[in-house]
């Protein structure tokens, strides 16, 4: 691809950006805001193979392309924006300060974009400052008070970590004597180096002990920039590491002992801080911070034993990409969920919101379960030591992440975020289509690179009993919260209350029926007797019987005579014969009374007289 | 064809039409003269019954049971002719 | 050896005699009518204390006489059956006292006295039924007698209360009529029979077995208010508090889960219903109760209805007990029998006081009353407790058994099942121990504390209390109720 | 000089009646000695019947078929004690309850000659003297129903003697058939005789006939009216036992004709069960006392008709034990209720059910009485009406006649329902508007009816000698 | 064809089944009840015929006799108490709800359908078949009578007999009860003139009762059919007011109706006594008992069926001349 390609790519959203501020022009711009990441998103689904393009006249060397990681990145972050915009779109229709949201937003995007396509250090770094810094506006947005503090703690972050990491990336490149960030990445960098450059996109990372900034941010932002800071731009923490640090190459057991123990920390920190929050965003946050845990345990791992690089790095990417569609999934669909005015679409959307919240927590089968199992299997190849600990707190990290989820939902529930209301069904459809790749990842990935796909795929799907383990538990605590909040007794009969309105309902429905059945009931019998008395259907009853049994009568007869032979019926039996039959009939019956008397008896001892 | 069977066949026809009448007649007197017709029927059942072919004197043993009903229709007639009257009366305070 | 078998008779007509007698005493003279009530009543202790003597020695007691061909009339006196007159007559007893207090000046004694006579006449039949064809007779006299009781306050409500019993009780009694017959045509017999009587008819017909089961145990489930048929208990509660009493603690549930008990160890066999594969559906069908039962409770706040919820609940311990088809656990569903009644029936008597003494009907009126009537919610505290299950009192020792058994019959849900049904016991008796004790009640005035309550309504549930204490705590004596569960259970399981 | 009770049993009633009529000042008295000494009659011939197990006597000196022979078996004695001793309660209540005098000095002769009516038809063997007997039966069944005199007591009356004649009249025309066919009119021809057509017509009519006379359902349309206007006694003799003589000769012809075709015992079954139910709907639907109970007999009979069917063709003989047992236990059992329901409303003054619990006047006895009586008519144990209905439901199961089963239940169910409506009226209390009045006391007229609903409850337990004893002289046709 | 009776019979049993339909098909009641009248006269004609002259004597003194006389007076009270004595027609009583056509053709039809079978079973029954002739005729030498009819009615089948009597007391019984109390019942009469005839005719008619009875013993007659001609006397002397029953006739009035009933029973019962069975007369005393009980019953009859006509107990009722009417 010629430069021009990937200048356009970048700065398309720039452009955009730079329309907006003409009135005249912002309609359409904003109908057009889904558009503004489509060049780069097409650009890394049609440029397959690795490519490096410089233009040695800008700044000091322009240089700008696509490898295997690269692209992917580009692709999943692209895609985020995709949505993000669309849902922006509508998010900001009437908002006063929509305009220079938009004007940030599409200010961020060309950042994030650039930092990816960059390929040497000043590129990405100018790319990586826009980024952060126009995000600060849209942290800012709101301007509330939430909203303020957050941006201030923000933009203090950003601040620093722009500046560690400036300091290491000179550094880098003084060591390499390159600013091609390959140069760097094969470079036998310093201690030093790799540390602050840990440090500088570890601030964007969210890792623990520098996370501070990110839940706050990702609360107070507008649902549309939360999806991308979640999910694109703290990528470009991790997209930063993976481009410049070594790693792979040399082994920083120190600093692989640091980042994993962060990790580790973080994963639960997180999970610690992360529940006693409530707003859904910041718990989604959290949640985030949480996951970048788990990232860092990868790196950490990587750092230590570079052998392991290579199984490490399609999982790293793989997490990135799961984590990123997933997570701004999940934001979009926050924001949609409160947007919602009917019962019945908060009951979809929610349905729905479940999807991403058990891809995150790693249910088996979906982006989040083979991510973890994946990751597992490659740290085998990592430390021994660490080996048992790092699977275990990854198999309770879904655990972690599961309460998260579930406290977001709660919180969603409780205390959902300001959203517009003006077109609800226009923000469900990013949501949908977003959280629809997010599950669709496992199957899209060997599509887009089945090289790097293979080894994350091979892995076990996952297990489940983490996750289900995490509901219940979240489910119990959600109840016993409950109850604490409306008092026991109110609880319990609470529980009780759908049996009861199900009941109650049936009682209705039933009473309704009785006094339907009871009119019925009273009107049929009386009309039917009072018709049987004057129609005096008795005597026609009469009338009736004698017919039907004569008529049963005579086809008894008839069926009888049959079998007999009717010349026995013709002729009247003699006299002699009639008086003979009684006579035997008679003697029978004595013989029949002696027994039974005897019987009688028999049975009831001297009360019958003995038959002297 | 012999007369009993031709008055066997007559005492069927009455009896069918005092059960008409008794069934379908809605005057209190009137039901009262069915059911009589139909005793009168049945009578005539009996009495064909016992009809021998002349010389042969008939069986009196029917006769007997048919001089029998014929009282003891009498005394159910007088007794639903007295209700009659006497619901008559009844009625009639009534209208009055 | 047996021995003439008339003893059995006269403990069944000392009540049922009785009662023709009571009826017929003129209103006023409650007097002669106490002492009749109570004479009879301590005569049939006597009676019984001397019949459990006679069996414990082995003596068997069996009077038949014949009432169709091949039907017989047929009174036993086994030890199951010592079992449960015991309770009766010690309980009607101590529910005559109770009663006498209670309806000191009420309207109809007569009437009362003379059902609440034929009712415990009813429940001792029910205990000595040889077969089921005679305890058919006798469950329909109890529903029969139990009635104008239910309604005894002649108001529409509890018109209405007795309409749905009536309905409830007997359409149960009527189907219990059609398994009966059913059990007659299929086996030729209704006897009762350690082993059962059906082993044959299971092996060749199953699935007729297997409906004559469904039949026998869904119109006796009326009665020991299982699931679906619990309703007319709490709505039953409209009665006089004696008859609540009587009603939860001996007469009709245990009615209910006696009969229950007799089907599946001495009609079917305990076995046989194992190999038709029915025990397992009851098992659930009473785990549901239970749990069901009490989250009901909970949500009551009307104290009757809270002890007739718990009562729905605590009687399917003993239905579990059977269903488990395990000796041990069988041994908790008997002495569950038992200790039930005496816990329920303290706690009835101890609300029926706190309605007459205070007027205090709600829980939510309960604040401070264990200051008011310290020996009545002792009383009651006492029965809660056991309820709930803490040891050494009678109801921890029934649900420990029942525990056991679970885990004898290979149901290790049945631990999950008693310690979830224990907590929630906790939630709904805790709460009334609480307002009772610890919170302060609106003050009432000395005069207005409501009428004084005499010792006949007093001395009751204490006395019934402390039997709580003994069962439970002296449950290894000899001739406790626990000891002579085991002796049944023996005999049923043919060990 | 000995006469033998068999003989006694029929002409102390008849001169019993010949006597209270003559003597209307003295008629009480006189009706209730021979009513007395009949009972006394029936003991003595249940006596010889329990040694003999049949007493045959031909009347005359007459042998049948020219003469008519008298026979007793063990049903037809059952029959006649239940007949005696029913009628000698419903004696002693009405010795105290009829007040009118001149009530009285009909009601007894009248209930003499029903008497004499009813014991004839048990004992004969005859099926013209049988068309006589019913007649007797009828017009001093119809002078009972109209005892009371009011006008709805009359047109009831009027009513009952059309279907009665009508009823007696087709009998008639049967008799004639039979006679036609076979040339004699006893019971030894009828088993002897052939299915012919003629036969065929005969049968035809006389069960209709009797149906007509026992009032089963579509038939019933004279009784209802009929017995619940009438004055108490005489409802209590018209519902207990006047509608059992035709089913007794229902029952005996069936024994001896060559009937039972099996879809006949079927149609016979199946208006049975349309008298179950349609006769617990009315039941349910009636506005008095009485009425309420006059249905019952409609169910009831309708019952006794399944107990017949319950089995079909096949169980016959069995069924009609079953029926016999139901036919004794609902003639205590409703003559019971009948006395209670006439006591209700003598000491309320209406028998209104709805307003029933209106009244200060609580006839406590009355109601007790009243709610045996159901408790045996429901068929709870361990009465006597329970023993039937096990004795009919285990027929039914055993032949895997589920049919009558369902019905059987539902009428159960249903009888529960109507029957419950009168004891809500009796235990409710909040609808007065004073209080209660005092009791007025036990009255003859209570211990009558009180002793036959015990009776009714208690003969249960003796349901086994009961039927032993209905089976000597195999009255069922039964031939082992 | 031979038979020249037959063409008779033909055109009797027409004339009877159109008089029975057009009884009832009339609309005029007095009409309908001539026509019955008319009915039952060809009736006995026809049993006459049947060689049935007992039965015929029975059913045109009593089956048509009575009967009428007692309808005529039925239809008089209704006349009296609607108010329509002075109308020439009684058309009877029109329901308000009549019942609907179709429902009366149903009934109709059936009746169609049971006389068919009727007839099938008719005319498949044995003709002159088997009956009591050979016994009957063994047996009368026993009997005391001569007339196999009477024999039957008084000795072979005596308890049906009694019974039927029986019938008969319960009949005025129930109509005394029915119609006590009821004062302002019409007495219908036939006035002064009839006064005459009745004094003429009356021994007249006692004779020819008398002779009937005592006939029976040996040839057609017998108690009832006298009976019912005594009974005739009785009614024409209420009729024409000769006789006007008072209050104080009521006990004697009992009497007389319990004398036959309680005669017969009496006697077989007493005879029972001697070691024989009830109704079984001692053969030398046959005929003197059955005379006697027939001569009571006789009485009985007639004062019975006087009575059914009369209807209502003897009552004082002032005035009583004043309440004549037609």
């Amino acid at each position: 691809m010629p430069l021009a390609v990937y200048l356009f790519a970048v700065s398309w959203p720039l452009a955009m950006a730079f329309a907006l501020l003409f009135s005249a022009a912002r309609p359409i711009l904003w109908r057009m805001l889904p558009l503004a990441a489509l060049p780069a998103l097409m650009l890394g689904m049609l440029q397959t193979t690795p490519d490096l393009v410089s233009g040695a006249w800008f700044v000091l060397g322009l240089s700008m392309g696509l490898d295997q990681v690269s692209r992917l990145f580009l692709i999943f972050t692209a895609t985020l924006w995709i949505a993000a915009s669309s849902a922006a779109r509508h998010w900001m229709r009437d908002d006063a300060r929509a305009t220079g949201f938009g004007v940030l937003f599409l200010m961020a995007m060309s950042g994030n974009l650039g930092l990816i396509l960059s390929k040497d250090a000043m590129a990405f770094y100018g790319a990586f400052a826009l980024m952060s810094f126009a995000s600060y506006g849209l942290v800012l947005h709101t301007r509330d008070p939430g909203a303020q503090s957050a941006a201030r703690l923000y933009i203090g972050f950003v601040v620093i970590g722009e500046l560690i990491l400036f300091s290491g990336l000179v550094l880098a490149a003084t060591q390499s004597g390159s600013i091609l960030l390959a140069d760097m990445r094969a470079a036998d960098l310093s201690g030093l180096t790799v540390a602050l450059l840990l440090v500088g996109f570890g601030i964007k990372l969210g890792v623990m002990p520098l996370h501070f900034w990110l839940p706050p941010a990702h609360g107070a932002a507008p649902v549309p920039a939360s999806a991308v800071l979640s999910g694109a731009m703290i990528k470009a923490g991790l997209f930063g590491i993976l481009s410049a640090v070594p790693l792979g190459v040399v082994a920083y057991p120190d600093h692989g002992t640091l980042v994993m123990a962060a990790g580790m920390v973080t994963i639960f920190a997180a999970l610690l801080l992360g529940v006693q929050e409530s707003s859904a965003k910041t718990v989604l946050g959290y949640s985030s911070v949480s996951q970048m845990g788990i990232i860092a345990l990868g790196l950490g791992a990587a750092l230590m034993t570079p052998e392991a690089w290579p199984a490490l790095l399609p999982v790293l990417v793989f997490l990135a990409a799961h984590h990123a569609l997933s997570k701004g999934a999940m934001f979009l669909g926050v924001g949609a969920w409160a947007a919602q005015t009917g019962r019945v679409a908060r009951l979809i959307l929610g349905a729905a919101l479940l999807a991403p919240a058990l891809v995150l927590a790693g249910m088996p089968f979906s982006s989040g379960g083979f991510g973890k199992e994946a990751l597992k299997s490659a740290l085998v190849l990592g430390s021994e030591v660490w080996l048992p600990w790092l699977t275990l707190a990854l198999t309770l990290s879904g655990l972690a992440t599961t309460f998260l989820m579930a406290r977001a939902l709660a919180n969603l529930w409780t205390n959902p975020p300001k959203a517009p209301r003006t077109k609800p069904e226009a923000l469900a459809l990013p949501f949908l289509s977003l959280a629809g790749v997010a599950i669709a990842l496992p199957v899209i990935w060997p599509v887009l690179d089945d090289r790097i796909a293979a080894p994350v795929l091979a892995a076990k799907p996952g297990a489940l009993w983490p996750l289900a383990v995490g509901v219940l538990i979240a489910l119990t605590a959600a109840v016993a919260a409950y109850a604490q909040k409306i008092g026991l007794r109110a609880f319990f009969s609470g529980i009780t209350a759908p049996g009861r309105a199900l009941s109650d309902q049936l009682g209705r429905q039933w009473a309704a029926k009785r006094r339907a059945a009871r009119r019925v009931g009273t009107a049929v019998p009386r009309s039917l007797s009072n018709h049987a008395h004057r129609w005096r259907l008795g005597q026609t009853a009469i009338a009736g019987l004698i017919v039907a049994v004569m008529m049963i009568e005579a086809t008894a007869t008839l069926r009888a005579t049959q079998i007999k032979t009717p010349a026995v019926l013709l002729s009247a039996p003699s006299q002699e014969m009639e008086l003979d039959k009684p006579d035997l009939s008679t003697d029978r019956q004595m013989e029949d009374a002696d027994a039974a008397r005897d019987t009688f008896s028999d049975r009831y001892g001297p009360s019958g007289r003995s038959p002297d | 064809m012999t007369p009993d069977l031709i008055y066997g066949v007559t005492g069927i026809a009455v009896f069918a039409i005092g059960l008409v009448g008794a069934l379908c007649a809605q005057d209190r007197l009137r039901r009262v003269l069915a059911l009589k017709l139909c005793s009168v029927g049945a009578g005539f059942l009996l009495v064909v019954g016992a009809w021998r072919v002349p010389p042969a004197s008939p069986d009196p043993v029917p006769h007997a049971l048919v001089i029998t009903g014929i009282v003891v229709m009498v005394s159910a007639t007088a007794v639903a002719l007295a209700l009659i009257r006497r619901l008559q009366s009844l009625e009639a305070e009534d209208d009055d | 050896m047996t021995e003439t078998p008339f003893l059995p008779l006269i403990i069944l007509l000392t009540s049922l005699l009785a009662a023709p007698v009571l009826f017929a005493l003129p209103e006023s003279a409650a007097r002669l009518r106490t002492c009749i009530n109570l004479g009879v009543a301590s005569l049939k202790v006597a009676l019984v204390a001397w019949l459990g003597w006679k069996v414990g020695q082995g003596v068997i007691y069996d009077l038949r006489f014949t009432m169709l061909p091949g039907l017989e009339f047929k009174l036993q006196a086994d030890p199951l059956a010592i079992l449960f007159i015991s309770l009766s007559a010690i309980l009607w007893l101590i529910t005559t006292v109770y009663s006498v207090g209670y309806l000191e000046r009420g309207p109809h004694r007569a009437r009362f006295f003379g059902f609440f006579s034929l009712c415990v006449a009813a429940t001792v039949g029910i205990a000595m039924a040889g077969n089921l064809f005679t305890f058919l007779i006798f469950y329909e006299l109890l529903t029969l007698a139990t009635f104008p009781l239910v309604i005894h306050k002649g108001s529409a409500e509890a018109l209405r209360a007795g309409r749905i019993y009536l309905t409830y009780t007997l359409a149960g009694g009527l189907v219990l009529l059609l398994g009966t017959l059913g059990l007659w045509v299929l086996a030729g017999t209704t006897e009762f029979r350690p082993g059962g009587v059906l082993e044959a008819v299971a092996n060749e017909n199953r699935l007729a077995a297997q409906m004559l089961f469904v039949v026998l145990v869904g119109a006796l489930g009326v009665k020991a208010a299982l699931f679906p048929f619990h309703a007319w208990l709490p709505i039953a509660m409209v009665a006089p508090a004696p008859v609540s009493a009587l009603l939860h603690a001996v007469a009709v549930v245990k009615a209910g889960a006696f009969g229950i008990m007799r089907v599946v160890y001495e009609v079917f066999g305990i076995e046989t219903a194992q190999a038709l594969g029915m025990t397992a559906p009851l098992a659930a069908m009473a785990a549901i109760t239970i749990i069901f039962g009490s989250l009901k409770a909970i949500a009551q706040d009307d104290i009757k209805k809270r002890l007739a919820y718990s009562t729905v609940s605590q009687v399917s311990y003993i239905t579990l007990g059977v269903a488990l088809a395990s000796p041990i656990a069988a041994v908790g569903a008997l002495a569950h029998l038992i200790h039930q009644g005496l816990m329920k029936i303290t706690m009835f008597m101890a609300a029926g006081n706190l309605a007459e003494g205070l007027g205090v009907k709600r829980v939510s009126e309960m604040n401070g009353v264990g200051r008011d009537m310290p020996g009545t919610m002792l009383a009651f505290s006492a029965a809660a407790l056991a309820m709930i299950g803490l040891p050494p009192l009678a109801g921890f020792v029934s649900k420990w058994y029942l525990a056991q058994g679970g885990l004898d019959a290979g149901a290790s849900w049945v631990i999950a099942l008693l310690l979830g049904s224990s907590l929630l016991n906790a939630i709904y008796f805790l709460p009334m121990l609480h307002r009772a004790w610890f919170r302060d009640g609106p003050e009432r005035a000395e005069g207005s504390a409501g009428r004084h309550i005499g010792w006949m309504l007093a001395a009751p549930p204490i006395t019934t209390a402390l039997m709580v204490l003994v069962v439970g705590g002296f449950a290894n004596a000899p001739f406790s109720p626990l000891e002579w569960t085991r002796f049944v259970v023996a005999i049923e399981y043919q060990e | 000089m000995m006469i033998d009770p068999l003989t006694l049993t029929l002409f102390i009633p008849l001169f019993g009646a010949i006597g209270a009529f003559v003597f209307p000042r003295v008629a009480s008295a006189i009706g209730l000695a021979s009513v007395l000494v009949t009972v006394g009659a029936v003991a003595a011939l249940a006596r010889d019947i329990l040694a003999q197990s049949e007493v045959t006597i031909a009347l005359g000196g007459w042998e049948p078929p020219l003469g008519i022979s008298l026979r007793a078996d063990g049903l037809s004695v059952a029959m006649l004690a239940m007949t005696g001793v029913v009628g000698l309660l419903v004696s002693i209540g009405a010795f105290d309850s009829l007040k009118d005098a001149r009530q009285r000095q009909y009601f007894w002769p009248l209930w003499l000659l029903l008497l004499t009516g009813m014991n004839g038809v048990y004992l004969s063997t005859d099926i013209f003297n049988l068309y006589v007997m019913i007649e007797v039966i009828a017009l001093a069944a119809v002078g009972l129903t109209v005892l009371s005199g009011t006008k709805a007591a009359l047109r009831a009356g009027l009513e009952y003697m059309y279907a009665s004649i009508l009823g007696a009249l087709l009998f008639l025309l049967g008799v004639g058939f039979v006679y036609l066919q076979i040339g004699r009119l006893d019971f030894a021809g009828l088993i002897a005789a052939e299915p012919t057509g003629a036969m065929s017509a005969a049968l035809a009519l006389m069960v209709v006939g009797l149906l007509l006379k026992t009032a089963l359902f579509p038939l019933h349309f004279w009784l209802p009216a009929a017995h619940a206007n009438a004055t108490a006694p005489a409802s209590a003799l018209l519902s207990g036992l006047v509608v059992k003589a035709a089913l007794y000769i229902f029952l005996r012809l069936t024994t001896y004709m060559p009937l039972p075709d099996e879809i006949l015992v079927t149609l016979v079954g199946a208006l049975g069960a349309g008298a179950v139910l349609w006769g617990g709907i009315q039941a349910f639907r009636a506005e008095r006392l009485k009425m309420l109970v006059a249905w019952s007999t409609v169910v009831q009979i309708g019952l006794i008709f399944i107990a017949f069917a319950r089995a079909g063709q096949v169980g016959l003989t069995e069924s009609w034990k079953a029926a016999a047992l139901l036919i004794l236990a609902h003639g205590v059992a409703k003559a019971a209720m009948f006395l209670s329901a006439g006591r209700i409303k003598d000491e309320i003054g209406h028998d209104i059910i709805r307003d029933l619990d209106r009244s200060e006047i609580r006839p406590t006895l009355a109601q007790f009485t009243f709610a045996l009586a159901a408790i045996s008519l429901i068929g709870l144990p361990p009465s006597l009406g329970f023993i039937g209905k096990w004795s009919l439901l285990e027929g039914a199961m055993a032949a895997g006649y589920w049919h009558w089963v369902v019905v059987t239940m539902i009428g159960t169910l249903m009888s529960v329902a109507y029957f419950s409506r009168v004891f809500a009226g009796f235990l409710r209390f909040d609808r007065m508007r004073g209080e209660i009045a005092e009791h007025k006391g036990w009255a003859l007229a209570d211990i009558a009816p009180l002793t036959l609903a015990i009776s009714a409850i208690s003969l249960g337990l003796m349901a086994a000698p009961i039927l032993s004893f209905i089976e000597l002289g195999y009255p069922f046709g039964a031939r082992p | 064809m031979t038979d020249p009776f037959l063409l008779f019979d033909l055109l009797l049993a027409g004339a009877i089944i159109a008089l029975a339909a057009s009884t009832l098909a009339v609309r005029d009641l007095f009409a309908s009840i001539v026509l019955f009248i008319i009915f039952g006269l060809l009736s006995a004609l026809a049993w006459v015929r049947l060689s049935a002259p007992d039965v015929a004597l029975a059913e045109a003194a009593i089956g048509t006799g009575v009967t009428g006389a007692l309808l005529l007076k039925t239809l008089h009270h209704l006349r009296f108490v609607t108010g329509r004595l002075a109308l020439d027609t009684a058309t009877g009583f029109t329901p308000e709800h009549p019942v609907p056509p179709a429902v009366l053709w149903a009934n109709a039809a059936l009746c169609g359908l049971i006389t068919l079978g009727l007839a099938v079973a008719f005319l498949g029954a044995p003709q002159a078949g088997p009956g009591f002739d050979v016994l009957v005729a063994d047996a009368l030498p026993q009997s005391g009578v001569d007339h196999p009819v009477t024999a039957v009615l008084l000795n072979f089948r005596a308890y049906d007999t009694l019974m039927e009597v029986v019938v008969l007391l319960a009949a005025v019984i129930a109509v005394w009860q029915i119609e006590r109390g009821l004062t302002a019942a019409p007495a219908p009469s036939l006035g002064e003139v009839w006064q005459g005839f009745a004094r003429l005719s009356l021994p007249a008619i006692v004779i020819v009762g008398t002779y009937l009875l005592w006939k029976g013993a040996e040839a057609p007659g017998g108690a009832f059919q006298g009976g019912a001609v005594l009974a005739a006397v009785g009614l024409v002397l209420l009729l024409s007011r000769l006789y006007v029953p008072r209050p104080s006739h009521r006990a004697a009035a009992r009497w007389a109706f319990v004398l036959g009933t309680g005669a017969f029973a009496a006697v077989a019962l007493l005879v029972a006594s001697g070691g024989r069975v009830a109704f079984q007369y001692p053969i030398e005393h046959a005929k003197t008992l059955i005379l006697l009980i027939e001569g009571l019953v006789t009485i009985s009859i007639a004062v019975t069926l006087a009575a059914l006509f009369h209807g209502r107990e003897p009552v004082a009722i002032p005035n009583e001349r004043d309440r004549d009417d037609t």
